[in-house]
């Protein structure tokens, strides 16, 4: 029992991680239909610049807001000076431009950093709180949730609350109806990516202190872990993403513990299927449109 | 009773496009594939003579590439279906072909029917591991068939670590092969031997989906491809015909697993990882998605784009500090600046950029 | 009479694939033009290009005197002008109020828009009991007026209307086509509009223009093609 | 011009379909005479595509059912054409990736004998097969006039014959019942006319029951032997094309009264 | 037909390509070894070519990829010197990003298209086993592989591979050995990587401490980088000790994942693979602290030693020759690799042939670097048979007491007496 509670824990602060990448994936597809693939090697870019102006200025929160703004521009950046002109003529075109991108980001952060892992940088304590003897959450890992809460509340906020939210979601959903009511929808979907990549951009930052550190591919296996994230919630989903962002961190941390980390993409497989062949649109997809 | 008459298209554009003449044609399809599958063998075969060793072990890479690349271009580019898992369907056919072999070996029962009989293997293994993954993917679309079969992609080192006994983990297996036949000469050279193996099994890749795509399976494909609604209506049954995309194409698959074991004489699951899936995938778009030409173009590329962009960036002269940094790294941006650009220029691939070519060409003379 | 709006030689098309060819056409401020014609015969495809939805390959499309093809889609709207869309457009995923909200969003005249939201609640009151349901929630005669509310929350002095009448039971038609006359004789709108309901359309419109095939093939008072069987027959099938 | 069958091709009884509360067919009843043509008509929302839906297997009635020759009919889509039930879709629902020939051909996918086997060798079987099927489309391409369109990709075609094309893979099945939903939609006068002759001609010359979904009221009227009305998911009218004229529920309901100033 | 002909003929058109690419033909059986010096691959009277393959970028990079350009800088300065028998070495690296099947292709190349003479230090178990064959079918000398794998050591399977650091079983056995004797009565546990890696090493401890001798064995796998359960289960099971077959990540990801986990601190006995102070400290940044007291046994001296004429002689390489990259042990792994090359070419003579570099080799007897002995002869093709221990103090990793040397059977550990061997004049070994 001991043990279960453990995992639990462990699959939850995981999670919480996987939640935000899933959400920034959930973000782009919900505002240009895009799965970005090269989402990890942009958060990876994000991360270096924050380590490197955390390492110069001696200060995390410093690197942190690096991590915000960089992503706010790299994100802009890829819509307006590459997706924005990717043909439409076969949807897979947009996702073969992204993995040029992943491979030239990757190799653009090798040559300037080198291959080397570096520590990442982290705030707080990692040591975990122990209740009864069996070690629960680390202060770190209550910085996680925190900050994956206030990512998700302030979304919420944007979304609901202001004109620009109210903007994005009109443009995301009806772009022409948008355009005929003054919504410039080309700015929108720039904002929208570089909303994306600013919350990859924090996930990227706030996981790789739990993971081996920074280093050009710190990100992929994040990546695969929040996309099935992402689709067993349902890509048109948030709170989908936060959802199947536990569920892959709880299961990814049962599996390991009790059947052997090498087992762990089966594990991933088999929760895919189990959901989406329920559910072929995730967990927390809509009500499906007529066909005839 | 009124008869309609024939009225005259209204809009011009028929002049501008020739339609490409499709459908069925008299005479037999079989014996125009086989003419053009002996016409390819017949040049491979001079070709084979006229080049290097390693060339020839390129040549038999690049055909391991398009047994898999032409089933998967029929899967995505004609049916619709998009796979980010058919490097794990190689696996399937690679370690049943090493399996198999290793076994013949073991028994001392080796022949010139051993091989083609564990490639047969090889094909129907992975072609029933397509058709369990077909069953799924037959309900599930776009970014949600996508995630499942990046999962699949992902499966292979699970199961050959979770089997070490059988598959040796990490490490993988070494393949048993004969060695080219004793009445080629003592100095024939293996390579040959292996592009030979590879290109039979890329032309016999290419009839099977060629033949296939020009009877009514391959119209099934594309009509529920373009309208899953009015397929039904004209009575195809449409997840059976996703279904039978994804095993045809997985068997493709396997093939080319299979053919990659015997080259490389080795099999290991990291071989088989989601680079490679994801590598078979730039491959038919760049080459041009649903075309088997544009599948060639794509096997081709596989091979040759990494291999000229090291030798490009290999020329520079460089200080040491700088080359450890660019050395690796260069290349991989290259590399990836390349599919940008080409998605970007020719965003139909590139056997869809030299048709458009060709008809320029054509209305200019 | 001022013309609002002017069309020359307007062509376009999707793709190679010409839809529209030749069309003139001029709508007079303060009046209610009804475009007219078959499925597929353009009529769409006109108001999306004088909106700039479709590149006009040739032609002209003058508003007020400005050319409309040098004008970005989004800005049109702050110039006057308001296209209810094929569909009617409204923001499935949005509630009423946010949709409602949309339409006002580019003013900088806020209190003036708050009033206008109000003025609309007031003119469709089952709007006001549902504004916190989302539009899929609604019913098409609701989803109608939605639509047509968010367009005059813009105030505009062209509006372009398509099919409003699509799917609605006659009684909701006669009340739409009521208030779209109600509103030119009181706060001199000018309208065109696309019907299929030739007769809902006709009894209330100054001018008809039939359409076919991408091109205007008649275009006269309402009255006239309305009194005309020939007519009648020929071109609207009735 | 005498019907070759008597009784009934096509009866529904008490069909009832409801999404998620929504009523869209309320208690619907209705027959189709074997070798006539029977109009559905009503304004866009009153349930008519559902009916055709819940014929097709689409939709799964709550209540009901559906006979096809004296027949129940469990309707899978895909089973339709094999069953002697074809259907045309509202605009032109071509396969834009195939010729209008292949598009024609597709529609006989149900007579194909040949196997997958033969296919994937591309045995003689295969070939005799698919020349069979081209003939046979060939041949409803040419009685339809648009033959010369054989080999054109349905993007480039003209709207009429596009809807000529869907025609034809329609009937390259040789149903016995075809739905017909909108045939007329986006034709021009000239159009209509021809449509019409070809409709009326199908019970005799290809033994083809006819249901259809129509707006164009000058066809319905012209070439229905039947008329039913739905409104609001029920039927409101049923009868002869004069009947249902005069019908001033029908007037009310679909024709649409003038608005009065 | 005319789309089938075209196709036909696009089809020629691309393998023509092929054809009008490649260089020339070649139908000289010269791949067959043998004849003199003058045919011999990659072998003129100026320069030896040699070739290798070694992830270089991808996720397995991180270390590794320092491990090439030191050989090809120790290389450089050879050649500086006057080269080998007048030979200057020109040493291609191929990046093969730890895939196989990269492997598969680069290797051939170097072979087949540039003509090596051998291929060099090839690292990592499963890129490398894929070429085994290859190598043994063309006669390529392939020497020390840069892996702890048994598999180069079968020289009747592979007659021209050899093997260079002590195997993992070897080590697994040592460390063992050490464990035994330093933390009687402890609570012993392995953490294994859950390949050949883990499996040979925790063999070579079970061989020494008995099945249950280890108490926990867990394993783990480098694409899942959440450990914690591994790690809360060493913890539960109360281990005093933790061998670790772990990369340098992992034992990095390990030693911080214990410190969460309420202050689990074990004594952490890693294999060399995963111990370099330098590539750990860099890994852990502040959490270097963690790395105090901790023990790991080495094949070279340590590279923070400055005492170590080898190092200050590698260092010079180093500064000179290698851009003044950041000195740590894979460096000192490279370099090496180079002075054993140097060794084996100037045994092999002037009349360079590949059988004489493989019967050079097999001659043993070479003595550097390295703290143990070499063990190649014609019947072992294993490489460095002994270690010694280390440990951080004081945030500097030193050796301590004395090296010893087993095999990868049943065999004892024993202590090796010889003293250390130290680089003549200028750092170039003679004939």
């Amino acid at each position: 029992m001991e043990r279960f509670i453990f995992l639990t824990f462990d699959g939850l602060s995981r999670g919480a991680v996987y939640a935000a990448f899933a959400l920034a994936l959930v973000l782009i597809w919900r505002a240009a239909r895009v799965v970005n693939f090269a989402q990890g090697a942009m958060a990876v870019v994000t991360a270096y610049a924050a380590y490197m102006v955390s390492d110069a200025v001696g200060s995390y929160l410093v690197g942190f807001l690096v991590a915000l703004v960089g992503g706010l521009l790299l994100g802009a950046l890829v819509e307006r000076g590459l997706m924005r002109f990717v043909g439409h003529a076969n949807p897979l075109n947009d996702v073969i431009v992204a993995l040029g991108l992943v491979l030239l980001l990757t190799a653009v952060v090798g040559i300037i950093f080198g291959g080397e892992f570096r520590a990442a940088n982290q705030p707080f304590d990692t040591s975990a709180i122990e209740v009864g003897g069996v070690p629960l959450m680390s202060r770190y890992d209550l910085f996680i949730w925190g900050t994956v809460a206030t990512i998700v509340v302030l979304l919420a906020l944007l979304f609901t609350r202001t004109a620009v939210g109210l903007r994005m979601r009109a443009a995301a959903f009806a772009p022409e109806v948008s355009r005929l009511l003054g919504v410039n929808v080309g700015r929108m979907l720039t904002l929208g990516w570089a909303l994306a990549a600013v919350v990859g951009a924090v996930a990227g930052v706030l996981i790789l202190p739990t993971e081996l550190g920074l280093h050009p591919h710190a990100m992929d296996i994040v990546f695969a872990s929040s996309f099935a994230a992402a689709i067993v919630g349902g890509l048109d989903s948030p709170v989908g993403a936060v959802v199947g962002g536990i569920i892959v961190g709880l299961i990814l941390s049962y599996v390991s513990g009790y059947l052997g980390a090498a087992l762990t993409p089966v594990a991933v497989l088999a929760v895919l299927l189990a959901v989406l062949l329920l559910r072929p649109g995730g967990i927390f997809s809509g009500v499906r449109a007529r066909t005839v | 009773m009124s008869t309609t008459k024939v009225r005259p298209a209204r809009s011009p554009i028929s002049r501008f496009v020739t339609p490409r003449p499709t459908g069925p044609r008299r005479g037999s399809t079989l014996l125009r594939h086989l003419l053009w599958v002996a016409v390819g063998a017949v040049a491979v075969y001079f070709v084979s003579y006229g080049i290097d060793p390693f060339r020839n072990y390129q040549l038999a890479t690049v055909a391991a590439y398009l047994c898999v690349t032409a089933g998967l271009t029929m899967l995505t580019g004609l049916n619709g279906q998009l796979s980010l898992g058919h490097g794990a369907l190689m696996a399937c056919g690679a370690y049943t072909v090493a399996l198999a072999q290793n076994e013949f070996s073991d028994r001392g029962v080796l022949g010139a029917w051993a091989l083609p009989v564990s490639l047969a293997l090889g094909v129907l293994v992975a072609a029933l591991a397509g058709a369990l993954i077909g069953v799924c993917a037959a309900r599930l679309r776009g970014p949600y068939l996508a995630g499942v079969t990046l999962a699949v992609a992902l499966v292979v080192p699970a199961f050959t670590t979770r089997f070490a006994g059988l598959f040796n983990a990490d490490q993988g297996l070494s393949v048993y092969v004969d060695p080219a036949p004793a009445a080629l000469g003592p100095y024939f050279p293996p390579e040959r031997w292996q592009a030979w193996i590879a290109i039979g099994a890329a032309m016999l890749s290419l009839l099977i989906v060629a033949n296939l795509v020009h009877s009514r399976y391959g119209r099934a494909f594309k009509a529920v491809r373009d309208d899953e609604v009015a397929a039904k209506l004209a009575g195809i049954h449409v997840a059976r015909t996703q279904v039978l995309a994804f095993v045809v194409s997985a068997g493709c698959a396997g093939l080319g697993g299979g053919v990659l074991a015997v080259i490389s004489q080795s099999v290991s699951p990291s071989v088989f990882g989601l680079t490679l899936s994801l590598n078979l995938l730039l491959a038919i778009v760049l080459g041009g998605l649903g075309s088997l030409f544009g599948a060639a173009w794509g096997a081709l590329l596989l091979v040759l784009l990494p291999y000229l962009t090291t030798q490009v960036t290999r020329g520079l002269e460089l200080s040491p500090g700088l080359a450890n940094k660019l050395e690796g790294n260069l290349p991989l941006a290259i590399f990836g600046l390349t599919l940008i650009i080409v998605m970007l220029v020719a965003p139909g691939g590139i056997q869809d950029a030299f048709r458009a070519l060709g008809r320029t060409v054509r209305r200019r003379f | 009479m001022t013309a609002v709006l002017e069309v020359d030689n307007l062509n376009a098309g999707y793709g190679v694939v010409p839809v529209l060819q030749d069309v003139n056409l001029t709508v007079a401020a303060g009046t209610i033009t009804a475009v007219l014609g078959a499925n597929g015969a353009g009529k769409t495809t006109l108001l999306r290009t004088i909106t700039g939805l479709v590149r006009p390959t040739g032609g002209r499309i003058l508003f007020s005197g400005a050319d409309l093809r040098a004008v970005k889609v989004e800005q049109l709207v702050r110039r006057g002008i308001a296209h209810v869309p094929e569909g009617r457009g409204v923001v499935a995923e949005l509630t009423v109020d946010e949709n409602l909200r949309l339409g006002g969003l580019w003013r900088k005249d806020k209190a003036d828009a708050k009033k206008a939201t109000a003025e609309v609640y007031e003119l469709f009151e089952p709007l006001a009991r549902r504004r916190a349901h989302l539009g899929h929630q609604l019913s098409g005669g609701e989803r109608q007026m939605l639509a047509l509310g968010r367009a005059l929350v813009a105030r505009p002095t062209l509006l372009l209307l398509d099919e409003p009448s699509l799917g609605l039971a006659p009684k909701v038609t006669a009340q739409i086509m009521a208030l779209l006359k109600r509103l030119r004789d009181d706060t001199g709108l000018t309208v065109l509009l696309v019907e299929q309901n030739v007769r809902g359309a006709l009894s209330i419109a100054d001018r008809g223009v039939v359409m076919s095939l991408g091109r205007i093939v008649m275009s006269a008072g309402a009255d006239e093609l309305l009194a005309d069987d020939g007519l009648r027959h020929a071109y609207l099938g009735f | 011009m005498t019907p070759q069958h008597t009784g009934t091709v096509l009866e529904l009884r008490g069909i009832g379909v409801s999404f998620g509360g929504l009523v869209a067919l309320e208690d619907v009843s209705m027959t189709a005479a074997t070798g006539t043509v029977v109009g559905v008509i009503g304004p866009n929302g009153a349930g008519k595509t559902t009916l055709f839906n819940v014929v097709c297997g689409f939709v799964e009635p709550n209540t009901g059912d559906v006979l096809f020759e004296q027949r129940p009919l469990r309707p899978r889509p895909h089973q339709l054409a094999g069953k002697g039930i074809a259907r045309t879709l509202q605009g032109v629902g071509l396969f834009r990736g195939l010729t209008v020939l292949e598009n024609v051909m597709a529609g006989a996918t149900h007579t194909a004998r040949a196997g997958l086997v033969s296919a994937l060798f591309g045995l003689p079987r295969s070939d005799r097969d698919e020349r069979r099927l081209r003939d046979e489309a060939m041949t409803v391409l040419d009685g339809l006039g648009i033959a010369d369109h054989a080999q054109a990709w349905p993007g480039t075609l003209p709207y009429a014959v596009g809807k000529r094309v869907a025609l034809a893979r329609a009937l390259v099945a040789r149903p016995r019942l075809l739905l017909l939903d909108e045939p007329a939609g986006g034709l021009g006068g000239d159009d209509v006319e021809e449509l019409a002759a070809l409709i009326v001609d199908l019970p005799n010359r290809s033994n083809c029951s006819v249901m259809l979904v129509e707006h164009h009221m000058d066809l319905v009227m012209k070439v229905c032997d039947q008329i039913v009305v739905l409104d609001f998911g029920r039927v409101v009218a049923a009868g002869t094309p004069a009947q249902v004229r005069d019908n001033p529920a029908v007037a009310e309901a679909y024709l649409g009264a003038e608005v009065g100033s | 037909m005319l789309r089938i002909a075209r196709r036909g003929i696009v089809v020629a058109a691309c393998l023509a390509l092929v054809a009008a690419s490649s260089a020339c033909s070649d139908e000289a059986p010269s791949s067959s070894g043998g004849g003199t010096a003058a045919s011999v691959p990659g072998v003129t009277d100026t320069e030896i070519l040699l070739g290798t393959h070694m992830p270089l970028t991808g996720p397995a990079a991180a270390g590794y990829s320092k491990i090439a350009p030191a050989t090809k800088a120790y290389f450089e300065y050879v050649n500086a010197n006057g080269g080998v028998n007048g030979r200057k070495i020109k040493y291609l690296v191929e990046d093969d990003g730890y895939n196989p099947a990269n492997t598969q292709t680069l290797v051939r190349k170097l072979v087949l298209e540039d003509k090596v003479f051998a291929i060099l230090n090839g690292l990592g178990t499963p890129t490398h086993t894929g070429v085994l064959d290859f190598l043994k079918t063309q006669k390529v000398p392939d020497l020390f592989v840069a892996s702890g794998s048994r598999s180069w050591n079968q020289p009747e399977k592979y007659p021209t591979t050899f093997g260079f650091q002590p195997d993992y079983t070897v080590e697994g056995k040592i460390i063992a050995d050490f464990v035994k004797k330093t933390y009687p009565g402890q609570v012993v546990c392995h953490m294994g990587q859950d390949d050949d890696f883990g499996r040979d090493s925790l063999a070579g401890v079970e061989q020494v401490l008995g099945a249950d001798g280890v108490k926990e064995k867990q394993k783990y796998v480098t694409s899942n980088t959440n450990i914690t359960p591994q790690i809360q289960a060493f913890k539960a099971a109360g281990c005093q000790v933790v061998i670790s077959a772990t990369i340098p990540a992992f034992t990095a990801l390990s030693l911080g994942t214990a410190a969460k986990l309420g202050g689990f601190k074990p004594q952490w006995v890693p294999s060399s693979v995963g111990a370099d102070y330098t590539t750990l400290s860099g890994l852990l940044g502040e959490g270097k602290v963690l790395l105090e007291g901790l023990v790991a046994p080495g094949y070279l001296p340590v590279s923070t030693d400055t005492s170590n004429p080898w190092v200050q002689l590698y260092q010079k390489v180093n500064k000179e020759y290698n851009g003044d990259a950041p000195f740590d042990n894979n460096i000192m792994f490279g370099m090496t690799v180079g002075y054993l090359t140097v060794q084996a070419l100037l045994k092999a003579g002037k009349d360079l042939t590949r059988e004489g570099l493989i019967s050079a080799v097999e001659s043993g007897g070479f003595k550097n670097a390295a703290v143990g002995p070499y063990r190649y002869s014609a019947s072992d093709h294993s490489g460095i048979g002994g270690m010694q221990m280390g440990r951080v103090t004081a945030g500097v990793q030193a050796a301590f007491g004395p090296v010893v040397q087993t095999d990868d059977g049943a065999g004892p550990v024993q202590e090796y007496t010889e003293a250390p061997a130290t680089p003549t004049g200028n750092g170039i070994p003679s004939a």
